[in-house]
C-alpha cells in the first residue's frame, strides 16, 4: 500500500494533490514534490505550464479558472509546508483579486477600475505572461546556440613556418611593472598585516632618492639599473628608489634602455630631443613612459 | 591577386579569429614590408568597408560550397570553423572541447532578457522574469556574459546591464543584430503603454484580436508566436 | 555522412598532417567512443584503399575549387596549404605580433610573488597577495610564464610554482637572479595568517583539474564533465 503511494505520487501531477495524502509518506512525498516544484522558476513560469495544460492561447485564457488553479496549487504547498517564495504569494493575491472582481456585477468593476486609472490587472497580468512567454522561447533557442557552439570546432592550423626576419615580438611589460607590483603587493601585505612588521621608517624619502639619482647620473652618465640597489639596506630603500626613478623617468629626465634582450638595463639622461630613442626604436625593449607608477609629491629638479 | 582570396589564404592560416582591423593591418605591413612583394601594394589601404564586403562574399560562397566547414564571424572576428554534425570525429581528433557547464534555465531566461533589452536594470529584469534574479545574475557576472554598462537615469541610479563579447562568442552570435527574432523581441515595450486602455470588462478572455498590444510607438505588437525551434 | 567530408573536417581541424593510418585510426576511435555518435559507427573499419580514394577525390575537388588553398599529400600525410602567391600577406600574417594582451595587474602581482619566492604554494601566494589567486594562476601557466615545480612537503603536498625559462625571456633577464633587488625583496618573511589556520594547504591549493579553468577566451570552463544545469 505504502510502496504503491510513493511510485503514483509523481505521476499525480501537482495541481491534482489534493490535502489527502497519509501522513505516514509524507516526508517522502514531500521530496519528490519539492523536486518537482522546484521546476518552476516563479509564479509567471507555473502559470505559463497551467495555462499551456489546457491548450489554450496566452489570450484565450480563463482568468478565474487559472487563479483558481493557481492557487489550489498554492494551498497545497503551504499544507505540505513548503518554503513558498514570496514572488508566489504576490502572483496569488493578485490572482484573487481579479478572480473577486470577476464575481462582481460590471457597474461595480467600474466603480473599482476608475480607482486606478484602466490599471486592468488582468490586462497587466496577460501582458506579463506574453512577454515572458517570448523570453522563455528566446532563452529555448539560446540554448539552441549553446548546444551547437560546442559542436563547432574552429580551425587551429598549424604554425606557419618561414624563416624568421623579424625579431621575436617584444613583450608589452617591461621589468618596471614587474616591480611595480612587487611594490604593491608588499605595502598591501603590510597594511593587512597592521603594523605587526615595521611600516615605512620615513627613514628614506623618495625626494632624497631622486637627488640621488640625479647626482649619480650627473656624475657618471649613466648607471646600471641594479647599481641603483646595490647599498639598499632595508625593502622601504628600495621601494624609494624604484618610485623615485619612476618619477624621474616620467618627467623625463632620465631614459632607461636595454640596449638587448637580457642586456642589463641602463639609466642615462633623457635626450633633450622630444622623442627618447627608447621609444622610437622597437628593438630597445624597456621605456617606461607608460608605467603608471605612484605619483609621488616630490619633484627633484 | 583578388581581395578575397588573399584574406581567405589569412584566416585560412591564422591561429585565431581575425577582425576587419586586424586584416586591414597585415595588408598595410605587408605592403609595406621591406621586401615588400609589388603585388602587396595595392592593398596598401584597402577601405574596411570593402574588407567586409569581400569577408561577406567568401562566407557565402563557402555557404554554398557546403562542405564541412564555413567561415564564421563571432563577436566581429572571422574563422573558418567545421560544422557542428563533424563534431564526433573532431572529438576524436582533438578530445572533447573544454567548455564551461552549461547555463541552468534561470541564467539563459536573465541572459535572454539582458540580450534584448540592454541596457537594463536588475528590477526591470525581475518585473519581467517575475522571480528574484541576484544569484543568476551573479553568475552571469561571474561568467563574463553580461556586464554593468551604466546607470539607469532613473532614481537611485542603478546599474544597468548588458551582454559582452564573449556572451556573442558563446553562442557563435556575430553581433547582437542575429539575436534569434531580435526585432520582435525588443519591440514589446517594458511598460505599460502610457495613455487609456480600452479594456472591456470580461477582456481577459476575448480573443486575440481584441486584445491589441499597443507599444510606445502606437504600433500594435507583433502577435505571440509559437515558439520555433532552430 | 560522406566519407570524404568527414576526412575533410579533420583534415581542415588538425594541426599537423595526417597520414591514412592516423586518418584510419581517429575514425576508429570515434566509433568506439564510451558515447560514441550513432553515425560514427559505419566508419569503424574503413578500408585504406576507401580512405586514400576518398582523400585522391577531396584532393582533386579542391584543385578543381582553385581557392587560396588545396589538399596537399607530402610524404604520406595529408594536409591542406596555402597556395604560394599568398606568400607576402602570411609573412604579415606571421610577423604580425599577435599583440600578447597586457598582465593585468593582479597577474603581473602574482607573478612577482612566484617569482621572488618560487617555489611556492598556491596557498602561500594568496597568503600574500590576500585574495583569491586561482584565474590568474591559471592565465599564467597558460602563458607560459609560470609552471608547477613540485609538490610542498606538507600536508596534501600541494603543488608549488614557479617562473619558466620564458618568463625571463619575457622580462629580458638572464638569470632569476638579476631580479632586480631580489635579495632584499625575497627576505620579506612569509607570515601564517592569525588564528585558526585556515590554510590547511592540502584544501587551499587545490589540484588543478579541480579549479575553475579559463580558457583562451577567457571565459571560465568548468571540469569537463557532462554539462549539467547549475
Amino acid at each position: 500500500m505504502q510502496s504503491e503511494k510513493q511510485t503514483a505520487m509523481p505521476q499525480t501531477g501537482l495541481h491534482h494533490c489534493q490535502p489527502r495524502f497519509p501522513v505516514l509518506n509524507f516526508s517522502l512525498f514531500m521530496a519528490e514534490y519539492k523536486v518537482q516544484f522546484e521546476v518552476f522558476e516563479g509564479p509567471l513560469d507555473l502559470l505559463l505550464y497551467l495555462i499551456k495544460k489546457e491548450e489554450v492561447d496566452i489570450y484565450e485564457v480563463n482568468l478565474t479558472k487559472l487563479a483558481t488553479q493557481f492557487i489550489e496549487h498554492i494551498d497545497t504547498m503551504r499544507l505540505l509546508d513548503l518554503e513558498i517564495a514570496g514572488e508566489f504569494l504576490v502572483m496569488a493575491s493578485t490572482l484573487m483579486y481579479i478572480k473577486s472582481r470577476e464575481l462582481l456585477p460590471v457597474d461595480q468593476q467600474a466603480q473599482v477600475e476608475g480607482e486606478e486609472e484602466g490599471e486592468d490587472p488582468r490586462w497587466e497580468l496577460i501582458r506579463q505572461l506574453v512577454e515572458y512567454k517570448k523570453f522563455k522561447d528566446a532563452a529555448a533557442q539560446l540554448q539552441t546556440l549553446e548546444a551547437r557552439q560546442e559542436n563547432v570546432f574552429p580551425r587551429l592550423p598549424g604554425k606557419l613556418e618561414f624563416e624568421s626576419t623579424t625579431p621575436a615580438p617584444k613583450p608589452d611589460v617591461s621589468i618596471f611593472d614587474l616591480l611595480n607590483a612587487v611594490n604593491t603587493v608588499l605595502k598591501r601585505f603590510e597594511q593587512r598585516s597592521g603594523g605587526l612588521r615595521e611600516i615605512y621608517e620615513d627613514k628614506w624619502t623618495v625626494s632624497e632618492k631622486i637627488e640621488f639619482i640625479l647626482k649619480t647620473i650627473t656624475e657618471r652618465g649613466s648607471i646600471k639599473f641594479s647599481e641603483l640597489f646595490v647599498d639598499a639596506a632595508s625593502r622601504s630603500e628600495v621601494v624609494c628608489t624604484f618610485l623615485a626613478l619612476l618619477e624621474l623617468i616620467r618627467l623625463k629626465q632620465l631614459a632607461c634602455t636595454q640596449p638587448e634582450p637580457f642586456s642589463e638595463i641602463e639609466i642615462g639622461r633623457a635626450q633633450p630631443a622630444a622623442i627618447p630613442a627608447v621609444a622610437a626604436e622597437p628593438t630597445a625593449s624597456t621605456t617606461s613612459s607608460e608605467i603608471s607608477s605612484p605619483q609621488p609629491e616630490t619633484h627633484g629638479t | 591577386m583578388e581581395l578575397k582570396f588573399i584574406l581567405e589564404s589569412l584566416l585560412f592560416s591564422a591561429q585565431k579569429p581575425l577582425s576587419v582591423k586586424e586584416l586591414r593591418e597585415i595588408l598595410t605591413n605587408a605592403a609595406e614590408a621591406e621586401d615588400a612583394d609589388p603585388g602587396a601594394k595595392p592593398f596598401a589601404k584597402v577601405k574596411e568597408s570593402d574588407l567586409t564586403a569581400a569577408l561577406e562574399q567568401l562566407a557565402q560562397e563557402h555557404e554554398s560550397a557546403a562542405r564541412s566547414y564555413r567561415l564564421a564571424c563571432v563577436a566581429g572576428a572571422w574563422q573558418f570553423v567545421t560544422q557542428p554534425e563533424f563534431a564526433p570525429w573532431l572529438k576524436a581528433l582533438v578530445g572533447q572541447k573544454i567548455r564551461p557547464a552549461r547555463l541552468s534555465a534561470p541564467a539563459l531566461e536573465t541572459l535572454a532578457i539582458i540580450a534584448y533589452r540592454q541596457p537594463i536594470t536588475r528590477a526591470e529584469v525581475e518585473q519581467i522574469r517575475g522571480v528574484n534574479v541576484d544569484g543568476v545574475m551573479q553568475t552571469l557576472t561571474e561568467r563574463g556574459l553580461a556586464e554593468s554598462v551604466g546607470r539607469a537615469e532613473v532614481v537611485g541610479r542603478p546599474q544597468t546591464y548588458g551582454t559582452t563579447a564573449l556572451f556573442l562568442e558563446y553562442f557563435g552570435l556575430r553581433r547582437l543584430g542575429d539575436l534569434p527574432a531580435a526585432d520582435e523581441l525588443r519591440r514589446i515595450p517594458l511598460e505599460k503603454p502610457p495613455g487609456p486602455v480600452t479594456v472591456e470588462p470580461g477582456l481577459a478572455t476575448a480573443a486575440p484580436e481584441q486584445l491589441t498590444l499597443e507599444n510606445k510607438d502606437g504600433q500594435p505588437a507583433a502577435p505571440v508566436e509559437p515558439p520555433k525551434a532552430e
